[in-house]
Order: structure tokens, then sequence, then C-alpha cells
């Protein structure tokens, strides 16, 4: 993080904005995923912070990688990713995106997601909780107001060394535009 | 059916309507499914060759992440396989206690299942209340376990540790109010619903003898009217001292297994009730020695459970060494998930592929591994 | 629109979003950037929210009322039409089959529930002799067009769900099967646009509910109240009614409430 | 409903040179020669042995064989019965069971992934669960997960606290 860069009068509203209504997108790549219709649903309802499930990327501006992910997935992970729009979040879940967490001995999991997407927030916990995955957003929400939350930004700078990561791993990866 | 008329879609990885991270590719033609192709994967981590890396106390932690949605049927499972191949014989009270366990984390999958249905045909309230009253079972398995999904709690031997008498209470209150305040608003909501009825009244048929060729078991079978269930063809832990009777449905769709999950839940909830009522007391757990060492001898068994969407097996092979030789784990969904896309979908219409997916409970991690 | 999201979570049994969220939701959007498929794209979106903004003309809020010559209502049922013609010409521009399954779908809809709701309005037009809303609204006078012809006020609501793409009717847009159908491409402005639109034509819709059957308002205040009565009853049922499927939902639409509407305007005929 | 003994008569009288033991109530347990176990299949399935749960495969790398295991169920008898069949480790093919059960060609499939054994007559053996992988076979003896993946990806690099108070 290189700090909170200097930011124009416009862009703190924007951020207001962009704090409240975050839209998270529907998509469950690993075993935490069991722990998000309860947040989502009426006990630990995340939906009266404006966090509500989205259906497509394009829509979406905040990724849940939730626990472990395989190479299948990391490759349509970089598409999902790659077609968001551009102030969007990632959020790792669990000691599995870290540092391979329990299957750090597996052949076909990866064992740490920022080498191939930059990752805003982790949240610890082997498949953390409800509780934990609401404190998780709302310390998201203060990292967007104090500007500190710019992944993206960091995708665009350094991108060759994302992409030799990730070419590292998974061979050829088709870009989108 | 010629090749040009038809679009593909990715019913893929990422898509709100697929029950966990798996994909199905279809072309479609007009409004139904032409041909389908399963493209699973997503979720494997190489479980077998992990465990076969780790000694046999360890993998209990590993074995219970293979399926999200249960994670005692597997811990279950391997400690039966462990018990089957030493074939030690547990204490009478540990296998009371399992079967508590088994039954509320039965009811707790069939809450999430019935949610998960609801939510693919857009009734997204009872998908709310599914989960809200799950996840007051959630917290008794956090009372009794220490864990809210994975409670590593049918160790190989016996239970980690006991149940004291007050949870034993919580654990009936929390059932009476299941049944008496939750079920009903279920009723109500979903199962008098007639637009729910339009949409789950034979969609996704599976037949008597295609669910019996493709090894199909749980709901599914129970649902073509074969009153098939592992606690009763092949009784383990403490099923054969409690009577219950198995729900059968008549013509195989997906209202026939909703109906089937609600019927159990009743079943699971007067199960749980006598195992309370008779429960002995004594020691909770074979001691093994020194589990690091324990070496299990030489041999190979197949066990099968019946978890909430069907047989559950292990098959483990051991050659007396400090690690398992091999572990070889058949999910309850796999026919379906695998197969039933090749052979059952083509047919359907769109609309209709989530309902199929999440009637017949496909659950990726069990054929991913 | 902000209210109807906090009924239903409160249905829910829990705390929904703050009621002023969708505005929140429609700022955030404009702040993203959005990926544009071409030109056609860009237009549709635009026709879809000039075309709504045109019906709004026509329909009298209050008893402020732009035009009231003859002729207005059917003027806004084929406007109407032209909005969600753009929004199909958007997604077919976009290219992604998920939303042409959709925008499909919307169409087919349409056609399910424009059938009995045009049997009323020709009832309507019949009975006072006067086929522009601003007459119709002073016909009414005090005696409701609601208690006057209840059936036609049950199948105009029923019509109404469908034109809002409220729950038992809203297959185009059903985010588990087809990804949220024709707004899958739609990236920040234009999803924010859009959400205007949608906004704007339940407005419209219910605003020609309320000046058709529950006689229009004299000034602002009433007529926001019994729209608001109209979008609760809406969303209540939106909450509990799952899904039909599309050829379901016009098959409805096309058996009972068809057929009672025809008989509704024999009888006022006769 | 046959009991155990008469099950385990009834692969004796009709196949050979294969021991059937009895492992537990209700689970039996057949050692039987690669060339007839599609015959004892088809034989049982036609005697109420309808459910394949599954077809599981065992590396023996010491004694160079790949161990295949049918797990029949019925559900008549309630009896589970694991025909284990021996293979060679190198040339590694064997007859695919699809006639009998088609849900089998998915299992075979999970094997080819894993094990590489072939099995001719199931036509899409392509890969099912992992995507282009051209090391050796995943579930094979001879594969060290933990070697590859040390040089697969790096590890984090910790740097200790200097100060560790």
């Amino acid at each position: 993080m290189d700090g909170t860069y200097k930011r124009g009068s416009w862009e703190e509203v924007m951020d207001w904005f962009r704090k409240r209504s975050l839209w998270m997108l529907h998509y469950c790549t690993g075993c935490g995923a069991i722990e998000l219709p309860p947040t989502m649903t009426s006990r630990y309802d995340m939906g009266r912070f404006g966090i509500s499930p989205m259906a497509t990327p394009r829509q979406a501006d905040l990724l849940l990688v939730t626990g472990y992910l395989s190479t299948k997935t990391l490759r349509r992970l970089i598409y999902t990713y790659e077609q968001m729009q551009d102030p969007k979040f990632v959020i790792g879940f669990g000691s599995c995106a870290i540092n391979g967490g329990m299957y750090w001995d597996s052949y076909n999991t990866i064992k740490q997601l920022d080498k191939y997407l930059p990752v805003d927030l982790y949240i610890a916990g082997c498949m953390p909780r409800p509780e934990a995955i609401l404190d998780g957003f709302l310390e998201l929400r203060d990292r967007i107001e104090s500007g500190k939350a710019d992944g993206y930004k960091k995708y665009k700078k350094n991108f060759e060394y994302y992409q030799k990561n990730q070419e590292a791993v998974l061979g050829e990866v088709q870009r989108t535009q | 059916m010629n090749k040009k008329m038809q679009t593909e879609i990715f019913f893929g990885p990422n898509f709100p309507g697929v029950p966990g991270n798996y994909g199905i590719s279809y072309n479609f033609q007009g409004d139904t499914v032409v041909e389908a192709e399963p493209n699973a994967g997503h979720l494997h981590r190489g479980f077998e060759k992990l465990m076969e890396q780790r000694i046999w106390i360890k993998n209990t932690a590993l074995v219970c992440r293979i399926c999200v949605m249960e994670p005692d049927i597997n811990e279950m499972a391997y400690a039966m396989g462990f018990e089957a191949i030493g074939n030690l014989e547990i204490p009478e009270r540990a296998k009371y206690i399992r079967s508590i366990i088994l039954e509320l984390a039965r009811i707790q999958a069939h809450l999430f299942s019935i949610g998960g249905n609801c939510g693919a045909i857009g009734l997204y309230t009872a998908s709310h209340t599914g989960t809200l009253a799950r996840d007051y079972l959630l917290d008794l398995f956090e009372e009794i376990t220490g864990g809210r999904v994975y409670h590593i709690y049918n160790r190989p031997g016996g239970v980690r540790k006991d149940i004291s008498d007050e949870t034993f209470q919580k654990i009936l209150d929390t059932i009476d109010e299941l049944e008496k305040e939750r079920m009903p608003e279920f009723d109500h909501l979903i199962f008098e619903n007639p637009v729910a009825q339009k949409r789950w009244k034979n969609i996704a048929v599976l037949s008597q003898e295609k669910a019996l060729e493709m090894g199909v078991t749980g709901p599914a079978i129970r649902a073509t009217g074969l009153p098939y269930d592992v606690r009763k063809l092949m009784p383990y832990a403490a099923y054969d001292k409690v009577n219950f009777e198995v729900p059968t449905g008549s013509n195989g769709d997906a209202w026939d297994r909703l109906v089937i999950k609600r019927d159990e839940i009743f079943q699971s909830i007067n199960i749980i009730r006598q195992l309370i009522k008779n429960i002995p007391d004594g020691p909770v757990n074979l001691d093994l020695g020194n589990g690091l060492k324990y070496k299990v001898p030489a041999g190979s068994a197949y066990v099968k459970i019946e978890s909430a969407r069907g047989e559950f097996g292990y098959y483990m092979v051991s050659d007396g060494g400090l690690k398992p030789y091999r572990v070889h784990v058949r999910g309850s969904s796999n026919p379906v998930g695998l197969y039933g896309v090749v052979a059952e979908l083509p047919g359907t219409r769109i609309e209709d592929v989530p309902v199929w997916a999440h009637s017949l409970d496909v659950c990726p991690p069990e054929f991913d591994r | 629109m902000g209210l109807g999201v906090k009924i239903t979570s409160r249905i829910q049994k829990r705390y929904g979003p703050p009621f002023y969220q969708p505005y929140i939701n429609v700022m955030k959007l404009f702040s993203k950037d959005a990926i544009t498929h071409g030109f056609i794209f860009d237009f549709g979106t635009i026709m879809a929210f000039g075309g709504i903004i045109a019906t709004l003309f026509f329909i009298p809020i209050g008893n402020w009322s732009l035009y009231s010559m003859n002729g207005t209502i059917l003027l806004v049922v084929y406007l109407m039409a032209i909005s969600s013609l753009g929004m199909a010409m958007a997604t077919v521009g976009s290219g992604n089959p998920l939303s042409s399954i959709g925008i499909s779908r919307a169409l087919t809809l349409m056609l399910g529930y424009e059938l009995p709701y045009i049997v009323i309005l020709f009832g309507l037009i019949y009975k006072y002799r006067t086929s522009s809303i601003v007459g119709l609204v002073e016909a009414q006078g005090i005696s409701w067009n609601l208690f006057v012809l209840p059936i036609a006020a049950i199948i105009a609501f029923t019509a109404l769900l469908g034109m809002m793409g409220k729950k038992p009717f809203d297959a185009p847009v059903a985010p588990s099967e087809i990804g949220s159908g024709p707004v899958v491409e739609y990236g920040g402005k234009f999803m924010g646009m859009l959400m205007l639109q949608h906004a704007i034509a339940i407005v419209v819709e219910v605003g020609l509910f309320v000046n058709l059957f529950l006689g229009g308002a004299d000034n602002i205040f009433f007529f926001v109240l019994k729209m608001f009565i109209v979008w609760a009853i809406a969303v209540m049922i939106n909450a509990i009614a799952p899904r039909y499927r599309v050829e379901q939902g016009v098959l409805f639409y096309w058996k009972w409430p068809l057929i009672i509407a025809i008989v509704q305007v024999l009888f006022i005929i006769f | 409903m046959r009991t155990e003994e008469e099950t385990m008569k009834l692969i004796t009288n009709r196949f050979l040179d294969c021991n059937v033991k009895k492992l537990r109530p209700q689970n039996l347990e057949a050692k039987v020669p690669e060339s007839i176990t599609i015959d004892i299949l088809s034989h049982l399935k036609s005697h109420g042995y309808s459910h394949l749960a599954t077809i599981s495969c065992v590396d023996w790398i010491d004694d160079n064989e790949f161990e295949l295991a049918y797990h029949l169920f019925s559900y008549e008898d309630r009896i589970n019965i694991t025909i284990q069949t021996r293979i060679d480790r190198e040339k590694a093919k064997y007859i695919t069971a699809k006639e009998l059960w088609p849900v089998a060609q998915f299992y075979e499939r999970d094997i080819h992934d894993f094990f590489g054994v072939e099995f001719e007559g199931n036509d899409n053996l392509e890969e099912l669960i992992l995507e282009n992988w051209n090391h050796t076979p995943p579930m094979r003896k001879d594969f060290d997960t933990r070697k590859f993946v040390n040089e697969q990806y790096e590890w984090r690099d910790y740097h200790e606290q200097e100060n560790a108070d």
C-alpha cells in the first residue's frame, strides 16, 4: 500500500458512496462459501450495510476468494477479475489464501493469493465465522473511505509481475480487453 | 436439432444458480437443453494424496473438509473405516452420541438444501428463514463441539468429549422450537405455495430403473418409492436401537424429493428424542494408547453411511503402517453430478437446470475430492 | 423503491438496507467506469431511458397534468412499449447469449400481460366515452373505479405485477437461471441509467393504475400516498411468491384474466 | 434374502480360483483373477447386486500392480461385496464396465485422471478433474507431492521480527 494518494474532493465524495453500497460477486470459489449464506440472511444480516450479492462480474465490485483456490478456479477467477469494473476490491478468506493453509502440500492448490491478484484484505480463520466476515467488510469500508484500498491501481501498475506469476502456474492465460 | 441453431451456455462455475463451484456447459435450442457436459474439478485439493502423507489420527482434521455441507458424515465414515479394519468395538455411549450428532447434521443439511431449492426458483424469503433455522443448529454444534461448521468431534475410537446434561436439555429445547415454530412456517411458505408447486411438480423426474442403474441413493431413490436407507439396510452406530420409518415418494420428481426431506427432518427429530431418552452412561472413547504411534493392522474395508444426500462410502486400505495406504471417498452425489448431467439434462428446460441441480443435491466437493 | 426493499427484508425477518439505499447505489454506479459494447448498446440504453421519460409526461400526477387531449391512454401504452424495445436493442447489442434469452422472455411476458390490460382499457374508454386520462379522472369523481368495476381493478393489478417485473413474473430478470437476464452486460454508468429507468417505469405504471382506478388525487401528497399503498401490496406479493416460468406466466395471464376481462367488457356494453 | 455363506457359494461354484472371505457381518471381499472379473460382475448383477457404489484403484507399487476394487451392494440380500482384481502396473490397461453400469464410465475417467489406467471401450477418457496436467498421474505412489509443490510455488518469505519481544 503506498499510503493514501492525493485525492481530490470529488474522489472523496465518490468514496463515501462506494463505501455505502458494496456489491459482492456471488461466486463461491472455496469452502468458505458455506458461511456466506448465514451472513447474507436474517441472522448476521449484511444487507443493512448495503452489501448485496450480485450475479455478474460486470455489476459487482467486491470479489470474495472464499478459502483455497485450485489452479482450475484460478484461471476462471482471473477472467472474472478482469471483467469487473474499475474500483474493485478483493478479500481473501481464511488461511488458505495467505499461505496455502491446510493444503500446503497439495499439488493442485495455489499457495499465495496475492502473487496472482492484488488482495486488499484478508479475513483470518479456517472458514471465518459470519461475525468475522462482517468485521472484514467494515474494515474494508474504512479502507475505502481512507483511500487505502487501491488494489486495482496496483494491478494496473505492475501488471507484468502478476502476469509472470500467472503464466508460471497456468501456462497461457487468455486476456480479455 | 442441427448444430447451428444451438447456442452454448456455460452454466459455469461463476453463476448464482449453481450449487457450489462446478460448471455445466450445455447447448440449447429454443428453450430446451440439447446436450450437457459436466465441467468438474474446481474444488479438487487432492485429499487422497494428502491423506497418504499424514498419520492416522491427524487425518480426522483433514477429512471433515471434504464435503462442506456435511462435515460430520466424513468424520464418522473415516472413524468407522478405521474401526472396521482394526475391528475395534467402541463404547455404547459413544455410539449414541455419534448418532445424535449425525441426526443433527442431517437436519442442518436438509434445512440448507430446502433453502437452496427455494433460492433456485426465486423464493428468497424461504432461503432466508431456512438458513436462519439452520443457524440455531450451528449454535448447538458450537456448544457441543466448539466448532460452528467443522467440528472435529467423531474421533476414531469414539467421540472427543462427553456431552453434559444441560447441553442435552438445550438440544431438546432447540428441536422442540424447530418443530413447533419453524416447520409450520415452512409449510405455509413453501409447501402450500401454489406457484412453488407448479415449479416443482414433475420437474427433473428420475425414474426407478434409471436411479438404480445410475447408483443414485438417498432422497432421490426414496422419491421413486424404494425405501432404501443405509441406516436400515446396514445399521451402524446406534441406529438399530431406534425405531423410525423411512418416508418415500411416488413419482420421483423434485416435489417428492423436497417432501421427503421435510419428513426426514421430523424423523430425525424423533430419533434424537429417543436417543437422548435412553442413552447409557459410561466411557466415551476407547483409549488407543499414544495416538501418534497407533498402527492399524493391514487390511481393507468399504464402509458406508447414510448422509443427507445418500450413501457416503469410504474405501480404506492399510498396509499396517503409520499412515493410511489408500483412502477412496465415494461422495453421495457422484453419479448425479457427473453421469446424471450427461444422461438426465438433455430435454429439460433452461429454467429447470438450477432446479434440477438443487433438487438432486449436487455437491461438487464430493466428486472433486 | 428503497422502501420496497425495506418491506421485503422486514418480511424476511431482517433489517433491510437504509431506505435511501437506491440513491446510494445509483450514485456509486455513476462513479464506476463502464465498458461499452459498441454503438447499439449505448443507443439502446438512451432510447429506453428517453422512452420512459416521454411516458412520464402524459401521466397526470395529482392535479398537475401536461397534456389532457384525447387518446392519452393509447399513447401511454404505446410509449411504454418503446422503452422495453430500447432495452431489447441494447441487450442484443451486448452480444451475451444470457441477455438475449432474458430479453426474449421479457417480450413474450409483455405479450402476456398486455392482452388483458388493453381489453380492460377499452372497457373503461367505452364506459366513460373519453380516452384521455384526465377525462377519466374527472369522470370518476368520488366513486372510484375500484368499487365501480372491481374485477377490472384486480386484473389490472395482476397486469401491473407483470409490467413491473415483480416476483411471480420476473422470469426475464431471474438471477439464478440466466444471471439477471438482460442486465448481464451492463456496467457502471449503464447500470445506473437502467436502475433510474426501472424506478421511473414503476412510477409510470403505478401512477397509471392509481389514475384509472383510484380516482387520482387532487394534490401531490394524496397521489404519492395511494401509489405507496399499491406499491406496498405489490412488494408483499413479491416477497412470498416464487418465480413462474415464462410460459407458465403467459398461460396464467391468458387463462383467467383474459376471460374475466372479456366478461367485464360485455358487462359494460350491456 | 441370501446369507453371506450362500452368496460366497454363489461365486465359488460358478468361478474357479477366486477366494472369497467374510470381513465383517454383511461384508464380503473377493480376490479375483483379472481375466474373469467382468463375467463375475455381470453374473452378480443378474443375481440382485444391482448397485455399483464405486470403482476404486489402489497402487501397490512394491509388487508393481494396480488393484481395481468394484464395490457392489444388493438391496435384497443387504450384502456388500468388493471385487478386487490385480492388473499389471506398466501397461495398465483394462476392459470398461460401461455396458453393465453406464455410470462406470465416469469412475473410470476419474481413475484414468489419477492413475493413468487405460480402459478400452470407454470413449471419452479426457481430463475430468485436473486441467492440462502433464506430469505423472498424481495419485501414483512415485509422484511426490511435496517435492512438486516446492519447485512449483515459492513460499512466502517470513521475515522474522527482529525484536520479537
